[in-house]
């Protein structure tokens, strides 16, 4: 099943894969693959005692969370609650006047955007925010930007290897496209797709950014039944080949509970909340914060 | 020290008509989210035109002010019309672009209307003469000019704070969408607020053309007052005053006492370069809002 | 682009999914367009190869500003003055160190490429009209130091240079043969831009263009890729400045006018943003409709005795806005999307879609 | 559906306009307007270009000197075209091709271009850097070109550029001394005079600034204290804090290299300030006080003075250049009531001295070669014009419109008179204040150590006729 880069570019021929084989190539010539033992153990993210204000307005109150290895961790929120903006700290956007986070135990708070994208954390964002001039394939060459090696003057020039780049680095994004079932609008500019193809291209961008932890930002807002299992299924395809753990903030309360290991509730910028789904779901704070105090049964 | 206070009290009379003309900027940027570089222009067109009335035609003075006044008003409606609104909505540079060309093309319609010439109102707009205060002169036409820019910009805060048109406008000022919601007509709103801009910039033509003689290089005045709306941010007509008034008194002492030090024309570019400063270290601008990035 | 593109013809490798041109008619096309530029250099007129010369170097620098503004999306009102940097790097080096044209080439765009970034560093901080002040004061500024460092630039006095010394016997003081070196630079440009465009660093520009915030999350330092935008499209410049300044053989202060910049931005839309081909169009309408203006003036001044003065003085400032006003107003993606349309109707003639 | 009809028309009407450009432009050539007036099939032609910018910063002073340029050309074509043999008949056509070129450099080179494939005798031309970018190529093509005016740079090393008059440099040092002697000295015995430049910063602005300082230097009359600059058209805090420092400095006189606009805010300013008389105010040819009065009324005029190398029509009514000027105007003008002015008698006189020097050449050309005129019209080149008609020109009176055509004064010399009056406006009128007198001829020191001027002796006085 296995094809490797090299034949294919060398032999220069249509070839079908399923499943990022790819990526997963590249990616396993870069970073060990996690250890069967550290899944679920080994902690990849940390957040200690993060607070995030914008003038008065308290965005963020004391959070701390931990993301462990090959997990899938939800976290869940009224509109409002502070999901977003934690992501957003998290990649290094907004700056917190407190606390500090870290990557593999490597401190990141003081990291720039791009370079923490570099090291692996690679999101998606709730109001999609492609490249809408590219088409589809150049949306995801451009993610792999911080991945190829030629520098511009080689590009403007157009040297045989960077040729050679090019071809390759458009075989792992072939490869996503492929994956990600969107073969047929390939090349079509991002700004005149549907919806529902915009925000798989966000989540191909991530993923042509060769993530180590993905971080998605409502990946099925506004989606049909139809879209949000095809979309469930690439994140749980993606979260088994690459073996990657992943950061899901979504609302339908349906899909959280059968596809996340753990869940976060956050309410009013506040963490109240932390388990797996079977004690989200009874945990009266979260009921409290969903449904009001009288149905808590406090 | 005499020479300090006289270059300030000039300064501060060409100060007002820059406000003026920095008004005219925030207006339309406040309203409709656009910055006119063609204000500048809408000088040329004032002073060329009240040229016509008041000396081709020989109106009396209060007949070839309104006429005037007037061309700004309909220099404003067609404008809004014609060029800016089958632009809303689109990406910034068009607008910037669009103004810009503008600027060009009303210069080219003077020269066809006028030709290259100088013109100059003689003695027949404001009086000439100086007042002696002290060891300062202070010149008439300048403080007739500031008084009237004054008296304009005064008038303009008025019709903000009195009026309905007014209410309407600072609504549409916060949020065009919101605006719109509240049955606010913002079309009319933007059209209101280019007919007040092109008028505020009528009157800034008349005063320089009666300072300077009509020239179609009268738009420098318009290109340099947008450093001053850098010193006060781009949405604030308080700003816009300060703005104005600092540009002038720093123009006076960088002419009295830097251009002796430095060669060439510094005019333009002490202005610019220290608006290239300002926008480094303050990107907004001293007094602009500052937008919160939301992804 | 896929849509366009007509039945029949697939790409079977990723190269020649990539490549530029991929169909044979298309090679043998823009082969023949070569050919023909080059062969037509010996039957033009000292005239026609002068203007020729001129829009070639107006395409380089128009390729400068199409990737400064087109690609990477930061706006910029002094382009003109970059172009003059390109201009007197090359005269200083021609003056003060005795090196001739080959050497000063190069450094003019390397010279015109730092000066525009450093211009352009603001843009880490600003953004669109910001920017658009700033580059504005650029041109103030830069303007103001040419005409007054008197030791370097001479001042508002100018300074002589000499054309390209002769190389394998070809003398470019002949017309023509200054032609066909401004063709080769010209084409050679137009194949780095187009380069730049495909690749790596070209995909970062628009993806800063299109959403910068987005692309610094996706680890593009947009800071780093804006300066190199600035500095790139500086580069474009000085080379096109200095083509230019070759030909004149003649630098001064007044060649590169505030309403130059302007016009670089206006016929930029005209062209359309972000291709190649766009901004080629855009320097090709710009130069041709100077020359009709110039041509015009004497036969208008016939048609209408005592009024042609003032039609004709005004009619490029009127005609060229009006030009890019319509435009922006009817056709905001410029001549290249009119182009890409007509090309997509021929190949998918006789369906509509 | 409408703005896609529109969108289409327009963008199909644009299309075609390009395609055609090109195609025009290779045509235009051949289809470049012909004659002014109409063709006489038996007289042989001989062409004068003209490559002008009525749309920059030069306008107003190029509008009314093409109006009287044309003017004369029309009167020239009606007489039947340029008098060789001075019975009285014309015997040859003048045909006369111009470009306008907005003041951008590559619409001048084009039209350079385009008129060098004609092979042009003479080619007059305006704007300073145009000019000096031309110098070492027409010195290349053997086209002498005639120029409106100059500054040093251009007139130092002498090529094959002539110019309608002396060097801005010259006539300011002129006009300064002239103030001296006349003004100044008597009021203000032993003093020195402290001068002041307030000038644009183009090349043609600071033409002044160096060969009054060094003329000054050497008489030992002036001394000048500030050069300033300003913008083409000035604005109100330069002028005021420049005349407010001026005023700390004790400036006697302020002196621009300008056009109209800058005195009249400058004349503005003094007045405002209320400066005058303690400071006056001097501008150099093109800012002639006719119409400064117009702009500024008579109170804000008061004072100033500009030196003129032509008769005034609004002071010398009666002679007989004037009263030519004003026949032309009246015949083939079309109602412009301001004219015509100092300017309109400039491009006549421009324009005769072209035809004169050519008509010289002919001649010239006749005697050498031993043919007829037709052959003449046909052999002529720009070296004959240059050698057999601009270098002898001197002493030539030019339809009386100025006085004393008394350049070229040696082999470099390039100028093509050296008589200047001063005309100032007193009273609310403009009024001839001094008598004519030779400006002094300025060549710097390096130009004499180089060789050239040989045979110049330099004469730092100004010496009244």
């Amino acid at each position: 099943m296995t094809t490797s880069i090299r034949n294919i570019t060398k032999h220069r021929e249509q070839r079908y894969s399923y499943g990022l084989t790819l990526l997963r190539e590249e990616m396993e010539k870069k970073y060990p693959m996690p250890k069967e033992e550290d899944v679920g153990k080994k902690v990849v993210l940390k957040g200690e005692g993060i607070n995030l204000a914008f003038g008065g307005l308290q965005a963020l109150m004391d959070i701390n969370f931990e993301l462990k290895e090959g997990e899938l961790l939800a976290i869940i929120g009224p509109n409002g609650a502070g999901k977003t903006c934690l992501l957003n700290v998290v990649s290094g956007f907004y700056r917190a006047q407190e606390g500090e986070i870290y990557y593999r135990d490597r401190k990141i708070t003081h990291m720039s955007s791009h370079g923490i994208a570099e090291l692996g954390l690679c999101r998606t964002f709730q109001n999609i925010a492609l490249y809408t001039g590219l088409t589809v394939i150049e949306n995801l060459m451009a993610a792999r930007h911080p991945h190829i090696k030629y520098n511009f003057l080689s590009g403007m020039l157009y040297f045989p290897w960077a040729s050679d780049e090019e071809v390759r680095q458009r075989a792992i994004c072939e490869d996503i496209v492929d994956f990600l079932e969107m073969d047929a609008v390939r090349n079509h500019v991002v700004g005149s797709l549907a919806y529902g193809l915009r925000k798989r291209t966000e989540l191909g961008r991530a993923l042509a950014l060769e993530p180590r932890i993905l971080l998605l930002d409502e990946p099925m807002a506004g989606m049909n039944r139809d879209e949000k299992e095809d979309m469930a299924r690439f994140i749980l395809d993606i979260y088994e080949f690459l073996k990657i753990p992943v950061v899901l903030i979504e609302h339908d309360m349906g899909v959280v509970m059968d596809v996340a290991d753990r869940i976060m509730v956050f309410d009013f910028g506040k963490q109240i909340a932390e388990g797996t789904p079977d004690e989200i779901t009874v945990n009266p704070k979260v009921i409290s914060a969903y449904l009001g105090t009288e149905y808590a049964g406090v | 020290m005499e020479q300090i206070i006289k270059l300030i009290v000039l300064g501060l009379c060409m100060g007002g008509i820059y406000a003026l003309v920095a008004v005219g900027y925030v207006v339309v940027y406040k309203s409709t989210k656009v910055f006119n570089f063609a204000q500048a222009a809408m000088i040329t067109v004032g002073a060329y035109a009240l040229y016509q009335a008041l000396i081709v035609w020989s109106l009396p003075i209060w007949a070839a002010v309104l006429f005037t006044l007037a061309v700004g008003v309909a220099l404003g409606l067609l404008v809004e019309r014609l060029l800016m609104r089958p632009l809303i909505g689109q990406p910034i540079l068009a607008p910037i672009v669009v103004t810009l060309g503008l600027m060009l093309l009303l210069r080219g319609v003077i020269l066809m209307i006028f030709g290259g010439q100088v013109y100059g109102y003689g003695e027949h707009f404001l009086p000439l003469g100086a007042w002696h205060v002290g060891f300062v002169t202070l010149p008439m036409i300048q403080v007739y000019a500031f008084i009237i820019s004054m008296v304009a910009i005064f008038a303009l805060i008025q019709f903000y704070n009195r009026t309905r048109m007014g209410l309407a406008m600072r609504v549409t000022h916060e949020d065009h969408v919101v605006a719109q919601n509240l049955g606010i007509n913002v079309k009319r709103v933007f059209q209101y607020s280019w007919v007040i801009a092109c008028v505020l910039g009528v009157i800034s033509g008349m005063l320089l053309g009666n300072i300077q003689g009509c020239c179609v290089e009268l738009d420098v005045t318009g290109l340099m007052a947008i450093a001053a709306i850098l010193f006060g941010g781009l949405e604030s007509i308080g700003g816009a005053i300060v703005g104005g008034l600092t540009l002038g008194v720093l123009q006076m002492l960088t002419i009295g006492y830097l251009a002796p030090l430095m060669p060439g024309e510094p005019i333009m570019m002490v202005p610019f370069a220290f608006m290239l400063l300002i926008l480094i270290f303050k990107p907004y601008g001293l007094f602009g809002l500052v937008r919160i990035e939301r992804l | 682009m896929a849509i366009h593109r007509p039945c029949g013809t697939f790409d079977r490798t990723y190269y020649e999914a990539k490549a530029i041109f991929r169909t044979r008619l298309q090679w043998g096309m823009i082969t023949a367009l070569i050919l023909a530029l080059y062969g037509i250099a010996f039957v033009m007129n000292d005239y026609l190869l002068g203007l020729s010369i001129v829009i070639f170097s107006f395409i380089v620098a128009m390729l400068g500003i199409q990737i400064i503004t087109g690609y990477a999306g930061q706006i910029t009102i002094g382009h003109a003055a970059f172009v003059g940097v390109g201009m007197y790097v090359l005269a200083c080096v021609e003056a003060h160190l005795g090196w001739s044209w080959w050497v000063g080439m190069p450094l003019a765009g390397i010279g015109a490429g730092l000066i525009s970034m450093f211009f352009g560093s603001p843009s880490g901080r600003l953004k669109e009209l910001y920017l658009a002040f700033a580059t504005l004061a650029a041109h103030f500024i830069i303007v103001y130091v040419i005409s007054n460092w008197e030791s370097m630039t001479g001042g508002v006095d100018g300074i002589w240079l000499s054309r390209p010394e002769p190389l394998l016997g070809i003398d470019f003081m002949v017309e023509h043969n200054y032609y066909l070196l401004a063709l080769t630079l010209c084409i050679a440009m137009i194949y780095l831009a187009k380069n730049l465009a495909r690749t790596k660093l070209g995909r970062a520009f628009v993806a800063v263009r299109d959403n910068d915030i987005a692309a610094e999350v996706m680890g593009i330092n947009i800071f780093s890729t804006k300066l190199l935008a600035f500095g790139i499209g500086g580069f474009f410049a000085g080379i096109g400045g200095a083509m230019y300044a070759g030909y004149n053989e003649y630098v001064n202060v007044e060649f590169f006018p505030l309403m130059d910049s302007i016009w670089f931005l206006g016929f930029l839309v005209v062209g359309g943003f972000g291709s190649i081909f766009g901004a080629i169009c855009a320097a090709v309408l710009w130069k041709c409709l100077d020359e009709m203006a110039t041509l015009m003036t004497p036969v208008f001044s016939q048609i209408l005795p005592g009024l042609a003065f003032y039609v004709t003085a005004s009619f490029s400032l009127i005609m060229y806005t009006l030009i890019i006003v319509i435009f922006l107003v009817l056709e905001p993606r410029g001549i290249n999307h009119r182009w890409n349309i007509i090309k997509a109707s021929y190949r998918l003639h006789p369906f509509a879609y | 559906m409408k703005v896609k009809l529109w969108s289409k028309v327009t963008f199909v009407m644009v299309a075609l306009v390009m395609m055609a450009l090109p195609l025009a432009s290779a045509c235009a050539p051949a289809a470049a307007p012909p004659t002014e007036g109409p063709p006489v099939a038996a007289k042989p032609h001989v062409t004068i270009h003209n490559i002008i910018d009525l749309t920059g910063a030069y306008a107003p002073i190029a509008i009314p000197s093409e109006k009287g340029g044309k003017h004369f050309l029309a009167w020239m074509a009606e007489q039947g075209g340029l008098d060789v043999d001075g019975d009285g008949v014309g015997d040859v056509i003048v045909d006369y091709h111009w470009a306008e070129f907005g003041n951008v450099d590559s619409r001048f080179m084009a039209s350079y271009k385009r008129f060098r494939l004609e092979k042009p005798l003479i080619m007059e031309m305006w704007s300073s850097p145009n000019q000096e970018m031309l110098k070492p190529i027409c010195e290349r093509d053997e086209i002498p070109m005639y120029g409106i005016g100059f500054s040093d740079p251009q007139l130092y090393p002498p090529a094959w550029n002539y110019m309608d008059c002396w060097s801005y440099g010259e006539s300011c040092a002129g006009a300064i001394e002239w103030y001296y002697d006349e003004v100044f000295e008597p009021a203000h015995p032993g003093e020195k005079m402290q001068v002041a430049h307030l000038t644009w910063s183009s090349a043609y602005g600071r033409a002044g600034e160096e060969p009054s300082t060094r003329a000054g230097e050497n008489n030992g009359k002036w001394e000048v204290v500030a050069c300033e600059h300003c913008l083409t058209h000035p604005t109100d805090p330069e002028v005021m804090a420049y005349l407010t420092s001026f005023e700390g400095m004790g400036v006697d006189m302020v002196w621009s290299n300008t056009i109209v606009n800058t005195p009249a805010v400058i004349m503005k300013g003094l007045h405002k300030l209320d400066l005058y008389p303690e400071m006056v105010h001097g501008a150099n040819l093109w800012a002639p006080a006719d119409q400064l009065l117009q702009i500024n009324g008579p109170t804000t005029s008061e004072g100033y003075f500009c030196p003129q190398p032509v008769y005034v029509p609004a002071c010398d009514p009666d002679q007989a250049g004037v009263k030519f000027a004003k026949m032309l105007q009246d015949t083939y003008g079309r109602g412009e009531a301001w004219l015509p002015n100092i300017q309109y008698m400039r491009g006549v006189r421009m324009k005769a001295n072209m035809t004169e020097s050519v008509r010289r050449a002919l001649v010239g050309v006749m005697d050498r070669d031993g043919c007829d005129l037709a052959a003449a019209c046909d052999r002529v080149t720009g070296k004959d014009v240059k050698e057999m008609g601009l270098q002898t020109l001197a002493g030539y009176e030019c339809y009386d419109l100025c006085p004393l055509m008394g350049a070229p004064a040696g082999k470099d010399d390039r100028r093509l008179a050296d008589t200047d009056r001063v005309v100032g406006v007193k009273d609310g009128k403009v009024v001839v204040l001094s008598g004519w007198y030779k400006v002094p001829r300025l060549i710097p020191e390096e130009m004499k150590a180089q060789g050239y001027f040989p045979d110049e002796e330099v004469k730092y006085t100004r010496t009244p006729l």
